[in-house]
């Protein structure tokens, strides 16, 4: 058993470096890719306690969704401004640390004198392996017992999507609205044609102008001559 | 412990990689001649018959090339994307099953690197990761063009990840396991339809899943016409734009392998993998790969470039709630099916 | 902010001070992209993929051509302009000869009209195809080019034919042609009549319909037509808006009123209209040229050599002694045309070519200016790219149809 | 060396709980603020993960399952509001926010 000891060490080792990387490191990107190794290696231990399921969720909600949307984010927020780790309080930093290492101290504590141990689950390795798999196991569990805190959470993650939505909703660039509401070519030979308040008298006959059905549902206007100025139903859309 | 099974499976994979290193080399071979056939020329066929040398001389000039590091990167991390996005690349053709069992000097070797229970799952979720050869790549450039292809790249990804991962749902449903190699023996069944026999193939169970994942699995591997974090016109090569020699063939490389791996799965997936008339084997896994890669090209060859809004517009407005019915009309049907609905 | 309402808002870096906030980033297009078409410099100020100001900075290819004309004579400015737009070289030649005969009151015979129709109008389609394959590529269609510039080689071969140079065709002379017409040549331009329409055909296949390409063209960059008029486009530019003005029309010149032909004008103002209305005028173009070759008179001169600005005849000039005269002071002083000024416009592929000269009498010009369509036309850019995408940007360069040659002259 | 026990798990657990907690506490840019509390989130999945091992029940997956789920919709809440933040403030530094607050 003493490979996966080793195997244990060597995860939890760097998990807990690039943890260490990610409050240490001066750039945020570069903490954010420390973030990801050390989720990587959580993931890998994850597989060493029969949880593969849990390992690939976490591969690829944290790092290929969360840290992604960090990592863009940040690229949005231009690095120069963004604030450096070593400028000043270093009183918070050191009594930081000092709270950090108190509390390690406590856990292990708490850790090393644990005597509370509840009863035994009811899904055993062999029970697991009867219904298929890891992922059969959770689906089984989770779809009968833990139905409503499913639900719950699947309504959680609607409200977080629609405050997402409003929160991230830019101010749109002010719409330019549609100048040209009238209903006309222009032509410049033609006396009319660069008027356009005065009222259309006469419309050219068919033989003048002939619309040609040009690519779905545009039409082209063949003018024969400088001067002819047709009625056109397109203009008044409003752009985009 | 037993070691023999664990180097078996080394072994099979090292000879994977170096498989998929060669078809990617004439992967890059068949798409020029192939686009240069689309478009009336003749492509590569100066070194050796038919141009077939030209990989290894692109390799040797790329190899040869200055590897120049821009002023105002960010030097680690532009030194490692690129061997991130190709390390992350072939990984996920490790779950793909290449056959049964076969029998090699005495011993059963089983003709796939590993059978987890999540295979479709890892599948997706390297893909996810793949993504941050991308990204990195683009911010450590320091430059404009490449941030855009990296923020770009990033929304991307993001949707059609989920697009790919929902359209695999209703086979998940069908089969009731993740495992690829379960997959893949639930379709070696025949299907009787009528007086027709059938194979038990998804692309006939699952038709829509299959289109779906055929766009976004398009998408994911950025290639034409969803090419916009690398889009020349637009961003001149988007993230790779300040890399040269062998940290651009990097890129190079994980783009081709990323489709090799993508039109395995597929064909894993959806066209029966090993599964064919006559004899069953490999090489029905490769001329299905093969159609999946020409049909890249081809798309390639033809189509116009989506613009940013359009792209995430088709992944949310469009491909999204197909997929999303595609899992509930799967879902009832399996209930019907066993008589629970 | 800008009032977007309003109809002019050129942006020029001094009188907006662009100021880079976290949220905009100034991004440089060009004058090394790819897709500028040459050395088109843009400015633009992006929020994040969304265009707040765009800003086009012209000057990479500037030559100095308007000035190289106040040193040169008269028939010796006419490789000049090959160069300014160098797509659609014969179309330049024509606009200049065609102002040089008007200062001088020169008229070329009608063999000579017909074939400069010709001449443009092979010009106008090979500008349009360069157009069409570079935006099409522009837009992501990667074959299209390939295509547009394999059809581009037949009118190139016709050139060839019959002047012997293929892009830089210095084809035109004041007066006329001195060249003959090649007698192959007439069959080989119709054969290229017959043959292009089923090409068009080919490139609308791959794109008129194409879903990818209305979304990227269809509802992008509007011009509205009173905001075209008022930015003086002119071309493509300003009848995909709908305004109906061809100078081929409007102020015919060569024999235009006796071709039946159509000017397209599109309905919505938008990239796709300009793309439609392009590639209705290939096929108007092909019409023109049929008719000139049926109208055309089978021989006849091709130089009005009856005038005195024209150089004479070469069995002229070896038998007559005042010819001979004429001849040497022609090529050693150039002719000197009456004292004016004189503006000619023709219908180039890309809008209105003017040029303005002045003479003072003397064998060179006093100065010439050059209005070259996609200068004017260039001036849209920033109108059309408020609020698009950056990958409009690119569309709406190419939807403008700029030649850097001609834009800096 | 001899076995994997909770301990293990429970220690790599606190130890990421711990380097979570000091990098909220010391650093000022709020999305590595926002990263150390994701680190936390997982650290507690850990745990959760260990003690199911070690109980035999699923229990503790589908709660780390849970957790993923919350991280994910904390994550969209919390960078629109970083997104937010650095629009209106033009800052994304927790001290300059806190001042401009009082």
């Amino acid at each position: 058993m003493a490979i996966e000891v080793l195997i244990f060490y060597l995860l939890a080792g760097v998990a807990i470096a690039a943890a260490a990387g990610v409050v240490l490191a001066r750039n945020p990107v570069h903490s954010a890719v420390s973030l990801v190794l050390s989720f990587v290696n959580v993931a890998a231990i994850y597989v060493m306690l029969r949880a593969e399921f849990l390992a690939v969720a976490q591969v690829i909600v944290y790092t290929g969704a969360i840290i992604v949307l960090v990592l863009f984010v940040l690229m949005l927020v231009q690095q120069q401004d963004l604030p450096e780790f070593h400028g000043g309080r270093p009183l918070r930093r050191a009594v930081g640390f000092l709270l950090g290492l108190v509390l390690l101290a406590e856990v292990a504590a708490a850790i090393l004198t644990r005597s509370l141990r509840g009863a035994p689950g009811s899904w055993p390795p062999e029970a697991v392996a009867a219904v298929g798999g890891n992922i059969q196991a959770i689906g089984r569990e989770l779809y009968s017992v833990y139905m409503l805190p499913i639900q719950a959470t699947a309504l959680l993650l609607l409200a977080a999507t629609v405050g997402a939505l409003f929160l991230a909703r830019p101010e749109l660039i002010e719409e330019r609205l549609a100048v040209a509401r009238r209903l006309f070519t222009i032509s410049l030979a033609h006396p009319r044609g660069v008027d356009p308040l005065q009222p259309v008298a006469e419309l050219p006959g068919p033989h003048d102008n002939e619309r040609k059905p040009a690519g779905g549902d545009r039409v082209l206007v063949m003018a024969r001559n400088a001067e002819e100025f047709t009625e056109q139903p397109a203009w008044g859309e409003i752009r985009r | 412990m037993d070691w023999e099974p664990l180097i078996v499976s080394y072994l099979f994979g090292f000879v994977l990689l170096n498989v998929l290193l060669l078809a990617m080399a004439y992967m890059t071979w068949l798409e020029r001649r192939l686009v240069a056939f689309f478009q009336d020329r003749i492509g590569p066929n100066r070194t050796g018959p038919f141009g077939l040398l030209q990989p290894i001389a692109d390799a040797v000039k790329l190899i040869s090339k200055e590897d120049i590091v821009p002023a105002n990167a960010d030097r680690l991390v532009f030194l490692v994307a690129p061997l991130l996005s190709f390390v992350l690349a072939p990984l996920g053709a490790l779950v793909v099953p290449f056959g049964d069992a076969v029998t090699v000097f005495g011993r059963q070797v089983n003709l796939y690197v590993i059978d987890i229970n999540v295979a479709a799952l890892y599948f997706l979720a390297v893909g996810s990761m793949g993504v941050y050869g991308i990204i990195l790549g683009g911010y450590a450039s320091g430059n404009r063009y490449s941030l855009l292809g990296a923020l770009r790249s990033t929304a991307q990804v993001i949707s059609y990840e989920l697009v790919l991962g929902l359209s695999l749902v209703g086979i998940f449903i069908l089969t009731g396991s993740l495992s690829l190699v379960d997959i893949l023996r639930v379709q070696q069944r025949t299907l009787v339809l009528g007086g027709l026999e059938l194979p038990n193939w998804f692309l006939l169970s699952q038709p829509l899943a299959f289109v779906l994942f055929l766009i976004a699995a398009v998408a994911e591997t950025n290639r034409a016409p969803f090419d916009l974090p690398e889009a020349e016109t637009e961003l001149i090569a988007g993230y790779f734009t300040e890399y040269s020699g062998f940290r651009f063939s990097f890129y190079f490389l994980a783009e081709y392998i990323n489709m090799i791996v993508v039109s395995l799965i597929a064909a894993t997936l959806f066209l029966g993998g090993i599964d064919g008339p006559f004899v069953d084997g490999v090489w029905w896994l490769a001329v299905k790969a093969f159609i999946f890669l020409f049909f890249y090209v081809w798309l390639r060859a033809t189509l116009p470039r989506f613009r940013y809004d359009q792209l995430m517009g088709l992944a949310w407005k469009v491909l999204l709630p197909l997929a999303l019915i595609n899992i509930g009309v799967t879902g009832l049907v399996r209930l019907w099916g066993i008589g629970a609905l | 902010m800008i009032d977007f309402t309003q109809p002019t808002p050129v942006l020029l870096s001094e009188e907006r001070q662009i100021t880079e906030t976290r949220r905009e980033l100034v991004l440089n297009m060009g004058p090394q992209h790819p897709s500028t078409h040459g050395v088109l410099r843009v400015r633009l100020t992006l929020e994040g993929e969304m265009v707040v100001a765009c800003d086009p900075v012209i000057g990479y290819l500037h030559r100095g051509v308007e000035k190289l004309g106040e040193s040169h004579r008269y028939a010796q400015i006419v490789p000049w302009t090959d160069r300014t737009d160098y797509v659609a070289a014969p179309s330049n030649n024509l606009g200049y000869v065609l102002a040089v005969e008007k200062l001088c009151g020169i008229e070329a015979p009608e063999r000579a009209q017909y074939w400069r129709m010709i001449m443009a109008e092979l010009a106008r389609i090979a500008s349009h195809l360069v157009w069409l394959g570079t935006h099409a590529l522009d837009i992501g269609a990667l074959s299209v080019s390939l295509y547009t510039f394999r059809d581009r080689e037949l009118i190139l071969d016709i050139f060839e034919k019959f002047c012997g140079a293929r892009l830089t065709t210095n084809m035109m002379e004041i007066g006329g042609f001195s060249r003959q017409i090649p007698p192959a040549l007439p069959e080989m331009v119709r054969d290229f009549c017959r043959y292009l329409p089923k090409a068009i055909r080919e490139y609308e296949d791959l794109l008129t319909e194409n879903p990818i390409w209305l979304a990227r063209t269809k509802g992008v960059g509007i011009v509205e037509p009173e905001i075209a008029i008022s930015y003086s486009l002119t071309g493509a530019c300003l009848r995909g808006s709908g305004v109906n003005y061809d100078v081929r029309k409007a102020m015919p010149y060569l024999l235009y009123d006796r071709i039946d032909f159509a000017v397209p004008l599109g309905t919505h103002g938008d990239v796709y209209d300009r793309y439609l209305v392009r590639v209705e005028e290939m096929r108007q173009s092909i019409r023109i040229i049929e008719q000139c070759l049926d109208q055309v008179p089978a021989d006849g001169p091709l130089m009005a050599y009856e005038s005195n600005y024209v150089i004479p005849p070469h069995e002229r000039v070896m038998t007559t002694a005042e010819d001979m005269q004429r001849h040497f002071i022609w090529v050693i002083k150039g002719f000197s045309p009456p004292k004016g000024e004189v503006y000619h416009a023709v219908e180039h592929s890309k809008g209105e070519l003017g040029y303005y000269i002045v003479s003072d009498g003397s064998p060179i010009p006093y100065r010439m200016r050059i209005r070259s369509p996609d200068f004017v036309n260039l001036q849209s850019l920033p109108y059309m790219a408020q609020g698009a995408m950056l990958a409009d940007v690119v569309a709406l360069i190419g939807t403008i149809d700029i030649v850097l040659g001609s834009v800096d002259r | 060396m001899s076995e994997l026990t909770t301990a293990h798990f429970l220690f790599l657990s606190a130890a990421l709980f711990i380097i979570g907690m000091v990098g909220v506490l010391t650093r000022r840019n709020v999305l590595i603020i926002f990263m150390c509390v994701e680190l936390m989130l997982n650290a507690v999945n850990v745990s959760f993960i260990g003690f199911a091992w070690e109980q035999n029940a699923l229990t503790g997956q589908i709660f780390a399952l849970f957790v993923i789920a919350v991280a994910a919709a904390e994550a969209v809440i919390g960078l629109g509001i970083v997104m937010a933040l650095s629009r209106r403030l033009d800052t994304v530094d927790i001290d300059e926010v806190r001042q401009l607050r009082e």
